[in-house]
């Protein structure tokens, strides 16, 4: 028994934290917003700080480092790795909100179809993660979609989408139709592992949050304090890092289920899922709170993590969906 | 006790939704699909439609007629609200003016303030936007540092303030400023009203989390305001009052000016039409009849609460519990529609974008966290500390 | 449109107050629990504290008044009046945890049975709310069994009463078997005015809660201070105060829904159930919180307040079952 | 990561299993029904259990063998606590010595005091109540006035204790005694160890919420304590050095020591049945689906502070967190037991019981409002104030 992360695993994490927190500060998020008009208005300040040519060099920071590449078996010169090996590396991205489609490429794509494109970063994958859901990402070069009710996985190279605008504009939301295909095995596992990697995302993107927050509160001052002295602020922080404590191990145990093809890795895959959804939700809202009316706007730099918390927490099953995957395990 | 309206009531109800419908159909032929009113563009559209309220005398129901009102009871403000709500009529671009600095003019305004103010306001001819917040402060508003000095014949402005909805777009500010640089905290503060356009006095639209334009920062440098800029003066209730005439004016920004129950209303009902057009869900049914029952039991509070209203027995601190229910329950209705929608409730729509308004709700007007304060101070009596 | 009490109702409503804080003080709540041992150990402190003599002379007290008759038809010596008129008083009866069958005798079989002995306090009803329910109460002279799959009721004189000890050792628990009886009508509007009693006793003892609570931080000094001067005490008594703030009128109107016969009554009183339910249940959580350990024994007497809201709570109905009902009427 | 047992783990836990399964047949066998150990009955018949355990070794399996243990590791220790619960096996009515005193003995006990106190504890010999709480000394501990005047051979005591969990039962009480009667707060408080028997010693108990007489009062009027009353003295790690060995207690009662995932583990198997053998709900459903997974994720919490202690990285401010989580976990999972009997959840049992107790966990040991504090102090970084 030992519940820990290698030495290796550590080391190869806090690599990649590095990494992101040099190449993927929040103007390279921002550079994957969409330029000046959304529907709903004008995006003024956006463009001012978004730094659009580090943009693709971040993944290719990525690739260089051999991130991508993790679960490519090693004949696709990839690193061959497993569950275990990854789920870290996701919670990072999640933290500095990588505009990027790690988990459909690197967590789903890449160990089920054995691409070298995949691994070296000349191509990226995306998924759609049930039937008729809107699909992120739409500039990938593979879409994977899975049918979550009848668990079957095709496989286009084509097809066609409709950009749909997204509340992360980063996320280049889509609704697609594609017709055709390549359908091929492992629907279950390719699901389970997307929503791993969503889930520890969102266990990165609470932290993100969390600190973002704590920073703000020791240093805004009201009514001649900081604002982190107060009680009610201090209980909707530590009410933030209980559940992220909480949902952070059950990640993990995840990873080790399905690197182990526990019979239960399913269950434990939705549980992950339904525990990192509902603890980014509660970080977001704690967070937005804090910070009062500066939180609220496009020029600070808290929503881009929150807006991707919320558009993730609902993809790949919401957290609901999955508890009652939990609930049909424990056969009640 | 009885719940049933009165048959005049019920007229002035059919009134207003004939009114709504024919006119609102006419508004939204003028232009492509839902529009924000805090964008140029779509603040120049919503002006229209305030202009069309006014001219048949929708825009101000409960003022005087003479301020270009209908003199309706409390009783008819709230069934025009429902209607309004209920019709799908589009957000109040002047509500600032109206719902903020209105009562206050009402109270302490000159009648020849009244008399310039109240029915160009009304008309949307001048558009308010409020100068409460600084930078350095939010809900802690006594520590504000803007300041107006005294000149011969009128004031020269100095400072900024910030997060002023739709002041990118608006024509006027009402706010506070310090007036003696000596004072602290609540004293030495005026109230005064701010054309935009005066010399020295710059706006800086900014983005809101949904996306909207909404904020803007505005700067004054050495600008110049002349005692008669406006007739009757620019300071509202003299010169050093500034804090008590504002606490008045934030008062009703809390009560029941602020929020009618139809918005909340109108917002469950179209929640229960979008649980009837997906598959049956037992935990999303529940959670639909919570947010139901909640903005019922909203209506039903602020029945109570007009009822004493009317007779004599205005509402206390429970102002601050009414800010927090109504607030978390706009959170509430709209996380559970996110929840139904699952996958698609990413695509920005109408649920989402009022998820994004809905999360401002507990921080404006003073945060949950201040009106937790005051309820437990000022209704149940606990210490200060 | 009035949505407030008539000066009257207010008046008797007044008057029931001040009968009850004198002649229904803890000691006489006290009174009604068992002496001495119960299954789970010693109660000591308890036989010490109550005050058996004055436990029946505040029914009769209140049978003096004209409360007991309040909805008996004036041809059997009552005062005919509606849902209106007491619900008020049903309030204070919670507030004073009274440990007599008020909702079941008053509310509930007064009305439907029009019998003078009910009005003039010599006789005592109580109410089985479904079928297989525990039945408080047990010394009471008439039996109503509430089916309420079937809607039915029927009337007993005679049953055997298994005692079934309760959380709250006032309320005499037991289980019940009896056969035969007179079926009457009514089954629907008779569940709907003991759901609505139990709502408003819910609100009163919400109330009584709170008001023990507040009084106990004012007083109370931990870290040199008053304990209620810190935010996270502030923060639990103005959510205990805005739920029953707001589930108040949802009570009251459903009394005036059963007093006007409106359609909508058995959706308004299972509004007002479960609302008050859940209040209360918050109030009580938030009570024991913050008062600590002393709240927790039995020589304190928040206790008494807490079992009694906790037994309620889901007695007639949990809140899940009457926002089932509340969903229904709502079609969805 | 490796979660999985290895096989002398494996068979560490069959022998717990089976020896458990048997003895508690045996035990059970000699009373009727359930049995609290907090009435005095109860407790002597749990004295019976305790020294069961004490025989065959299983009453401190983690302890060395010199004292009773096992020198069982952490991971047995947890294995042995999974399969006590899971088992039924009863309280442990000597775990406020255990638990509270023994590691504050293991880390500042004289060996002569070690030798002495540890094994009579073990066997249950001498029951241990914890002496914290005054009538105004509850959360705030700093601020308590028992005191503890020195005179030639021994200890003068005044003052009172209360909240003493079983104190009318136990035959000895440890706590914090004022003995420079000049000190403020943290200072001049000395650890001492009390047998309840001295002369001047008054304990009195009364009746929890969960009806059973689980608290004491112990009142010291001139008490004489003698310094030889225990082999070794009756001051544990140095007089005046009160504050930092009782709060190295205090933590090893917030931690990992004083809730083991077993008990939560069993009982949410436990909702699991009771949630089989009623009819389908699908709101109870998800409820006990979410308290399933909040126990699941306390065991996988415990499994990394288990490794990370073993690997010589132990828990820091985190455990307050813990303290919430478990605390907060034990009410929910009650309350949806009760909601799932309905209306039968007003008679006594094994759940309405388990709730009243349940409410208790967060308020002693630290109330989760302060949890919250520290949480957010030292783990996050927020100012004191």
């Amino acid at each position: 028994m030992r519940f820990a992360f290698t030495d290796d695993q550590v080391a190869f994490r806090d690599a990649v934290r590095d990494l992101l927190a040099k190449e993927c500060p929040p103007e390279v998020v921002r550079a994957a917003w969409p330029e000046g008009e959304v529907p709903g208005g004008a995006k003024p300040g956006e463009g001012a700080r978004a730094d659009a040519d580090r943009l693709d060099a971040v993944w290719r920071a990525l690739a260089d480092m051999g991130v991508l590449g993790i679960a490519v078996a090693e004949e696709h010169g990839g690193l061959g790795m497993d569950e275990l090996n990854w789920v870290l590396i996701a919670e990072e991205t999640g933290y500095a909100a990588l505009p990027h489609p790690f988990v459909e490429t690197v967590c789903v794509a890449a160990p089920l179809l054995g691409r070298a494109d995949l691994a070296d970063g000349s191509a990226t994958a995306t998924v759609q993660p049930g039937r008729d859901e809107p699909v992120p990402w739409a500039s990938a070069d593979v879409l994977l979609a899975i049918d979550r009710d009848a668990w079957t996985l095709t496989v286009h190279d084509e097809w066609e989408a409709d950009a749909v605008a997204s509340v992360d504009g980063a996320r280049q939301l889509a609704s697609v139709r594609a017709s055709g295909g390549e359908e091929v095995g492992g629907a279950a596992l390719a699901f389970d592992r997307g929503a791993l990697g969503t889930a520890a995302q969102l266990v990165g993107l609470g932290r993100r949050m969390l600190d973002l927050t704590v920073a703000y509160v020791v240093e805004r001052k009201q009514f001649g304090v900081q604002i982190g002295s107060f009680q009610a602020v201090k209980h909707h922080l530590a009410d933030a890092a209980l559940d992220l404590t909480f949902a952070a191990p059950a990640v993990h145990r995840a990873a080790w289920s399905l690197a182990t093809a526990s019979p239960d890795a399913s269950r434990d895959v939705s549980m992950a899922k339904a525990m990192a959804s509902d603890a980014a939700h509660r970080a977001g809202r704690a967070a937005l709170q804090c910070h009062g009316a500066i939180g609220y706007t496009v020029e600070y730099d808290l929503h881009l993590y929150v807006e991707r918390a919320a558009a993730l927490s609902r993809a790949w099953g919401t957290a609901a969906w999955h508890r009652g995957r939990v609930g049909r395990a424990l056969e009640i | 006790m009885d719940l049933e309206w009165s048959s005049d009531e019920r007229r002035f109800r059919d009134e207003a939704r004939t009114w709504l419908e024919a006119h609102l159909a006419e508004w939204k032929a003028g232009h492509d699909g839902d529009l924000s009113g805090d964008t140029r563009d779509g603040f120049a559209r919503h002006l229209v439609w305030e202009q069309m309220l006014f001219a048949d005398r929708w825009a101000v129901v409960s003022w005087p007629e003479a301020f270009g009102g209908r003199d309706a009871s409390l009783w008819e403000w709230l069934i025009f609200e429902e209607e309004y709500y209920r019709a799908g009529a589009p957000q109040r671009v002047t509500q600032n003016g109206i719902f903020l600095l209105a009562p206050t003019v009402f109270e302490f305004g000159t009648p020849e303030q009244q008399a310039h103010i109240l029915p160009r306001m009304a008309a949307a001819d001048d558009q308010w936007c409020q100068g409460w917040s600084e930078p350095n402060a939010g809900s802690d508003l006594a520590s504000l540092t803007s300041r107006a000095r005294r000149v011969d014949g009128g004031w020269v402005l100095d400072g900024q303030k910030t997060w002023t909805t739709r002041g990118a777009f608006c024509t006027h500010l009402f706010g506070l400023f310090r007036t003696d640089p000596e004072s602290e905290r609540h004293k030495g503060l005026t109230y005064l009203l701010v054309a935009l356009d005066t010399p020295g006095v710059t706006v800086r639209g900014f983005g809101r989390l949904d996306g909207d334009e909404g904020f803007a920062e505005v700067f004054f440098d050495e600008a110049f305001l002349p005692d008669d800029a406006l007739p009757g003066g620019v300071v509202l209730g003299g010169e050093g009052q500034g804090w008590s005439v504002a606490m008045a004016t934030t008062s009703s920004e809390r009560g029941l000016t602020l929020r009618s129950p139809g918005r909340f209303m109108a917002a469950t009902a179209r929640l229960i039409e979008l649980y009837r057009s997906a598959p049956d869900d037992p935990l999303l049914r529940d959670r639909v009849t919570r947010a139901w029952m909640k903005a019922e039991a909203y209506r039903l509070q602020t029945l109570q609460t007009v009822t004493g209203t009317v007779e004599g027995r205005p509402a206390g601190a429970e102002t601050s519990l009414v800010k927090i229910w109504w607030s978390e329950l706009d959170v509430e209705l709209h996380e559970v529609a996110l929840d139904l929608l699952g996958a698609d409730a990413e695509a920005t729509g109408p649920w989402s974008k009022g998820w994004q308004f809905s999360l401002s709700g507990p921080i404006y007007a003073g945060t949950n966290e201040i009106q937790r304060n005051i309820a437990a101070e000022r209704l149940l009596g606990l210490p200060r500390r």
